[in-house]
């Protein structure tokens, strides 16, 4: 019913799609979250007046209190303070991980879409390959040969996301590709480099920005599973994977240290999904099933 | 240059896509969309391109702009009053491009023919960007000056496309077109999208811009009603032949060919008193993988004899213009609509 | 002729996320036994909310608001309009008193069954009939509908079948219970204009026999002409013009009306200038004072714009709802 | 669709050969050297050369790929660096468990993901469907490690529910199941959160199709529309991307096999690249991308029945 009514038309994409955004409450928690959570890596440290690193044998495992809000680890750590310093490490990971997978993904999507012919035969057996490996095997597998530390967590996890993003951009290259706006800018003589810098590319982009807040998402919790495993962030580093596989014994003896952690990683999945679902919803309904 | 000078010629333009099958994706078979068709189009004519879907009307339109590339055949225009000219099928892309100033095309469907994503101002002006002609402030002028001639304010330039109807969208397209000065331009199926009312107005436009800026039109469409308003010549097209083209008028009263007799038979008329009886065609168009052997309309054709399964009838000059593809044209005394 | 169907005063809404929509707003007209009534407008003149609104098929963010809808059962009067629309009653109306084929004959058939499968599948609901029984009586309505090899089709996936077939296909559904309603919402719109004479002659044959009464949906005036008995014209959710089809066409009254039959080429006849209806439709969500085609109207007057015409008889049986007319 | 299954099971080869290229040297690729983590840092030198010689550790890689892969064809996957067992015998022994587990949890998720995914859809944007959409996010938002150590903690150690973990013999015995059903549920539960947003989606979309506005016109009950009619196709979308979403949900089995020490693959594969087990590693990986090439090709079969328009193919 009415599908170009002018007071619809009076909106441009983007603001219908933040004005959609602003009536959901799922995009308000995950803006609320995601704020939070940039203050803390920024701020976070004038905030808490402990030590993330520092081992203090006097408080040892000691339940939530007022002063150790979250209570303290089998180091007598504060594990408030330490939960602070890791989002630093979640925000690192999750934006280094998706750039990653956006740079390589975006770029050979685009190259598959549009060129089609050999280029998208190789390009999408490779993403082929890569998707008949489970994601986790592979990133155990390479995390594992290149050695822990959160430089070699963001390589392993970067190496395998960015398939989803091909796979993405070449299908909306393709719908972009039957759109006649795109035959149309040939007609008038555009080249190569046109079409697809000024015509394909803001085409293909809404779903891949909504896709991306996703993949923070994602790497977040891809890479904390790493850490978990022990092949990722090592210890001491306050990464929230590491503190839970590093209190993961003392779980009985203090139910606090191994809850935090995954409650914090758990909030930031949540910000950025909630986040980036409100996007995706808002810039267009039907691309649930494109991805 | 006279009016009557040739500016298009199409000689025996092809256009097979392939089909691929198995794993090692040879071509299967070829689905012959445009198979062999030949047109002169004079300056200042309205040429209407007329057929039912499938028939190789709109792929035809596409390769002789070179949007697609011909399998085989020739298009040549004459440009510039260059007395040798362009052979469009072969050009190299230089010259294309350079081409693309004097052949445009509007598409069928206004919503997807414009880029959502730019202003209406750079739609409309990004030919002369493309073509570096005039500095910014004379590209958006022209661009502003271009709406105007269509019917659209100058104040809509910062607008985008979704913030228009269907018939202001398709006046956007027209300017885009408008934009490089060109000579002939390619209507595909420009009008068909639109509603009644809003069609008309569309049609009023480009007859007005015709006679103002000296064009050329193919018109393209299956709307037989819009042919015969807007055009002067029509060639009729069946399963990626032409099957007969004539003066529309010529055409329209007396049909040489048995599918264009049924086709315009078949046409609803807005007039309850004109009952008659229509010629019926007997099932669907048969597929352009495997069209049937002779005349491809034999299975169809109500009058078809021997001949016409076994041989295929050549596109022949029955009188001066006058072009018809059937064996049995001079024979047959086919529906007569003029009276 | 009694009417079998009425409708008076409807209105249906459009609840959406930037204002009400009212794509019908008070309408009236009714449909005679036996006879084809034609529905003509253009896109968003409400005709087929109108026509799904019949069936209370309405979906999500529209509701029917007010006005009646009856359709006369043999001798009972049955008010579809407050039935509730997923209820047993209605549901037993649809499909098997009133029956409806749609525009896209590529999208309106289930992709996943079987076209035979989706014509039993009405027949053994309104029918009482075993499989068996429902197959044969399938395979008997492809055959009507002109389908060669019916016994074969019957068995097909719809996307074997071209457009035309598909088309002739929702026609043997959409009769295979013997409605004695047939609401068509432009049915030959996207189909070829040879394919287009082929279904139109089946629907008027296959009318004759079933003795069904036909409301034609459609833009296209040429159609209208060829098979309507009666016209009713639309325009932004109301009727404009009603009358018999060589009225409307031979004397036409409302502007609107006159400015559609300026607007249509045709293949026959002299080549006639085509005088457009200037501007566009208005905003659905800010409608116009007064008559809503005052805007575009070339005969307006200052009572024009500040209220609504109400439809009023010109002569016998031509309704105008125009205030040069009344 | 015999040619067309032949078609499809020829083209999964090159991929699977691009798969042993790929690990292998990645294998070739990682620094530290297996033989000196066999035998300690103190090894001397010629027993490193001696070990190195015998694993033909020593001979040029593309050789060594050669050889592995004309081993791994005659279904020889080698020597465990660790234990020194065949590779493909402990493959054999654990892959048992892995196909137990995620064919549980598998269960769980369609039984429950496909009625929630349909009432989101039916009954969209009321407190039921708001209430799934956000649960269904909850799940897919939670670290999979993370709910296994809570699970384990509370219904295991706490509550004392369940087994804390490992495995207790067949499924089909009490004892069995009594060890599955935490593990397997909670692998479960993120799929059911998968599935169902795919249902929901694709429902939506379906229940404004014209078809369905077809089945309603000729005065089918809404349970049929719905049920038969709408998630019959709902299913085609559903099932392609559950098809590409075989990779993440063993990924997640990984995890949950490693937390519960449960005596899978994926619990051998973490094992073995922690002690850098290089060979078992190269095995593991070549199984789990047979694994989810043959899923993929079930889900193809499924897909033909499904959708009668491949049939044509």
């Amino acid at each position: 019913m009415s599908k170009s009514s002018p007071r619809k038309r009076a909106e441009t994409h983007l603001k219908g799609a933040l004005r959609r955004m602003q009536t959901d409450k799922g995009a308000l928690a995950g803006t609320g979250i995601i704020v939070i959570l940039i203050f803390l890596a920024a701020l976070g440290r004038f905030i808490t007046p402990y030590d993330p690193n520092e081992q203090n044998y006097d408080e040892m495992l000691l339940p939530p209190s007022l002063s150790h809000p979250l209570g303290t680890d089998q180091y007598g750590r504060d594990i408030a303070t330490r939960i602070i310093y890791g989002c630093r490490y979640a925000l690192l990971i999750g934006v280094a991980v998706v750039g990653i997978h956006f740079v390589v993904g975006v770029s050979l999507g685009l190259l598959a879409g549009y060129y089609g012919g050999y280029v998208e035969t190789i390009i999408m057996r490779l993403v082929d390959v890569m998707l008949a490996i489970p994601s986790v095997v592979l990133a155990v597998a390479i995390a594992g040969f290149l050695g822990g530390g959160i430089q070699n967590v963001i390589i392993a996890v970067g190496a395998i996301g960015w398939r989803a993003y091909t796979r993405l951009v070449r299908a909306e290259v393709l719908s972009a590709k039957e759109q006649v706006f795109v035959e149309a800018a040939r007609a008038i003589g555009c080249g190569d480099l046109r079409i697809i810098l000024r015509h394909i590319m803001p085409y293909t982009m809404a779903p891949v920005i909504a896709y991306t807040s996703l993949g923070i998402a994602t790497a977040i919790l891809w890479s904390a599973a790493l850490s978990f495993l022990g092949m990722g962030a090592q210890p001491p580093t306050p990464e929230w994977g590491a503190m839970l596989a590093d209190g993961r014994e003392y779980m009985q003896d203090g139910w606090w240290i191994a809850t935090f952690p995954g409650v914090a990683i758990m909030v930031t999945v949540l910000g950025f999904n909630f986040f980036g679902d409100a996007l995706r919803n808002a810039l267009d309904p039907k691309t649930e099933k494109r991805i | 240059m006279t009016e009557n000078s040739i500016l298009l010629e199409i000689r025996n333009l092809k256009k097979h896509f392939p089909i691929y099958k198995g794993i090692f994706r040879s071509a299967a078979g070829w689905v012959k969309a445009v198979d062999g068709i030949s047109l002169k189009l004079k300056k200042g004519e309205v040429l209407g391109l007329v057929g039912e879907s499938g028939c190789g009307k709109t792929t035809a339109g596409r390769s002789i702009l070179r949007l697609l590339e011909p399998t085989a055949g020739e298009v040549l225009f004459y440009s510039h009053g260059q007395a040798e000219p362009i052979n469009v099928t072969t050009a190299p892309p230089k010259v294309i491009k350079k081409l693309r100033q004097d052949m445009q095309i509007i598409y069928q469907d206004p919503q997807s023919s414009l880029n959502e994503r730019m202003t209406v101002g750079s739609i409309v002006s990004e030919p002369l960007l493309v073509h570096k002609i005039g500095a910014p402030s004379d590209r958006e002028q022209e661009a502003e000056k271009l709406l105007k001639a269509v019917g659209l304010e100058g104040d809509h330039m910062a607008r985008y496309p979704h913030q228009f109807s269907g018939g202001q969208r398709q006046r956007i397209a027209i300017a885009r077109a408008l934009c490089l000065k060109p000579k002939l331009i390619i209507a595909d199926e420009a009008v068909s999208a639109l509603d009644v009312s809003i069609q008309a107005q569309v049609l009023l436009l480009l007859k007005e811009l015709q006679n103002e800026f000296n064009l050329t039109y193919i018109f393209i469409t299956h709307d037989l009603a819009v042919v015969r308003y807007i055009t002067n010549r029509v060639a009729v097209m069946y399963l990626g032949r032409i099957v007969e083209s004539a003066a529309t008028e010529e055409l329209f009263n007396n049909p040489q060919h048995p599918y264009s007799e049924a086709l315009i038979s078949a046409v609803p008329v807005p007039d309850p008193d004109y009952r008659v009886r229509r010629i019926l065609l007997q099932g669907d168009v048969p597929s352009p993988i495997d069209p049937p052997p002779g005349c491809h309309f034999h299975p169809r054709c109500r009058y078809a004899e021997d001949i016409c399964r076994n041989e295929t009838p050549t596109y022949r000059e029955l009188s001066p213009d006058r072009f018809v593809s059937c064996h049995l044209a001079d024979k047959l005394n086919l529906w007569s609509f003029s009276k | 002729m009694p009417p079998v169907l009425e409708i008076a005063d409807l209105k249906v809404f459009f609840y959406t996320d930037y204002g009400v929509v009212k794509a019908v707003d008070g309408v009236r007209f009714h449909l005679n036994a036996g006879e084809t009534l034609g529905l003509v407008g253009e896109s968003g003149c409400g005709k087929s909310v109108t026509a799904m609104a019949v069936l209370g098929l309405v979906r999500y963010p529209g509701r029917i608001v007010a006005g009646e809808i009856i359709y006369h059962q043999n001798a009972k009067k049955v008010r579809l309009s407050g039935l509730d629309p997923k209820g047993r009653e209605i549901r037993s109306i649809r499909g098997n008193d009133i029956a409806m084929i749609f525009q896209e004959p590529m999208t309106s058939l289930n992709p996943v069954f079987t076209v035979g499968y989706q014509i039993m599948e009405a027949i053994i609901l309104h029918q009482r009939l075993n499989r068996r029984q429902a197959r044969e009586a399938a395979i008997s309505m492809l055959a009507k509908v002109g389908i060669p090899l019916p016994e074969q089709r019957v068995d097909e996936y719809p996307h074997q079948l071209s457009g035309g077939m598909r088309q002739r296909a929702m026609i043997a559904m959409a009769l295979s219970c013997r409605p004695s309603i047939l609401i068509a919402d432009e049915p030959t719109t996207a189909l070829d204009v040879t394919i287009q004479a082929q279904v139109l002659e089946l629907m008027m044959n296959l009318k004759a026999e079933f003795q069904t009464s036909i409301i034609m949906i459609t833009h296209d005036l040429g159609v209208i002409a060829g098979i309507a008995d009666r016209v009713v014209v639309m325009y932004l959710g109301k009727v404009v013009e009603e009358a018999g089809v060589r009225e409307i066409f031979y004397n036409t009254k409302h502007p609107y009306t006159q400015g559609l039959m300026n607007s249509v080429p045709s293949v026959r006849g002299k080549i006639r200038d085509l005088k457009p209806i200037p501007g566009v439709v208005p905003d659905a969500f800010a409608l116009p004072t007064g008559c809503s085609f005052q805007p575009r109207c070339s005969q307006v007057s200052k009572m024009c714009r500040t209220e609504a015409p109400p439809l009023t008889e010109v002569g016998p049986n031509h309704w105008v709802a125009c205030w040069l007319h009344s | 669709m015999g040619r067309y299954l032949a078609r499809r099971l020829l083209m999964l080869l090159p991929v699977l050969l691009i798969v042993t290229v790929l690990i292998s040297s990645l294998v070739y690729m990682s620094p530290g050297d297996p033989v000196r983590v066999m035998l300690g840092l103190r090894a001397n030198e010629e027993a490193v050369a001696k070990i190195r010689a015998e694993l033909g550790l020593d001979r040029p890689v593309y050789i060594r790929y050669l050889k592995w892969l004309a081993s791994t064809v005659k279904g020889d996957l080698g020597r465990s660096l660790q234990r020194n067992e065949p590779v493909t015998e402990m493959i054999a022994d654990s892959l048992p468990y892995s196909v137990q587990l995620a064919f549980f949890a598998l269960v769980v998720a369609v039984v429950l993901a496909i009625p929630a995914g349909v009432i989101s859809a039916t009954r969209v944007n009321t407190w039921i469907d708001n209430f799934l959409s956000f649960w269904s996010l909850f799940w897919v938002s939670m670290p999979g490690f993370w709910v296994a150590i809570l699970g384990l903690l509370i219904f295991s150690m706490h509550l004392g529910w369940f087994p804390v973990s490992g495995q207790g013999g067949p499924i089909w015995t009490l004892q069995g199941l009594s060890y599955i059903i935490l593990p397997g549920l909670i692998l479960g539960f993120r799929q059911v959160a998968v599935i169902m947003r795919l249902i929901r989606a694709s429902m939506l979309e379906i229940l404004s199709a014209d078809y369905t506005r077809t089945a309603r016109s000729n005065g089918l009950a809404e349970r049929v529309v719905i049920y038969k009619h709408a998630l019959r196709n709902a299913m085609i979308p559903t099932v392609t991307i559950f098809g590409l979403q075989i990779p993440e949900f063993l990924s997640m089995s990984v995890i949950i096999e490693t937390v519960f020490a449960w005596p899978g693959m994926g619990r051998m594969l973490v094992d073995a690249v922690l002690k850098r087990d290089y060979t078992l590693v190269q095995g593991i990986v070549l199984v789990y991308a047979v694994l989810v090439v043959l899923i993929n090709l079930l889900v193809d079969i499924l897909y033909i029945y499904i959708d009668p328009r491949i049939k044509q193919e």
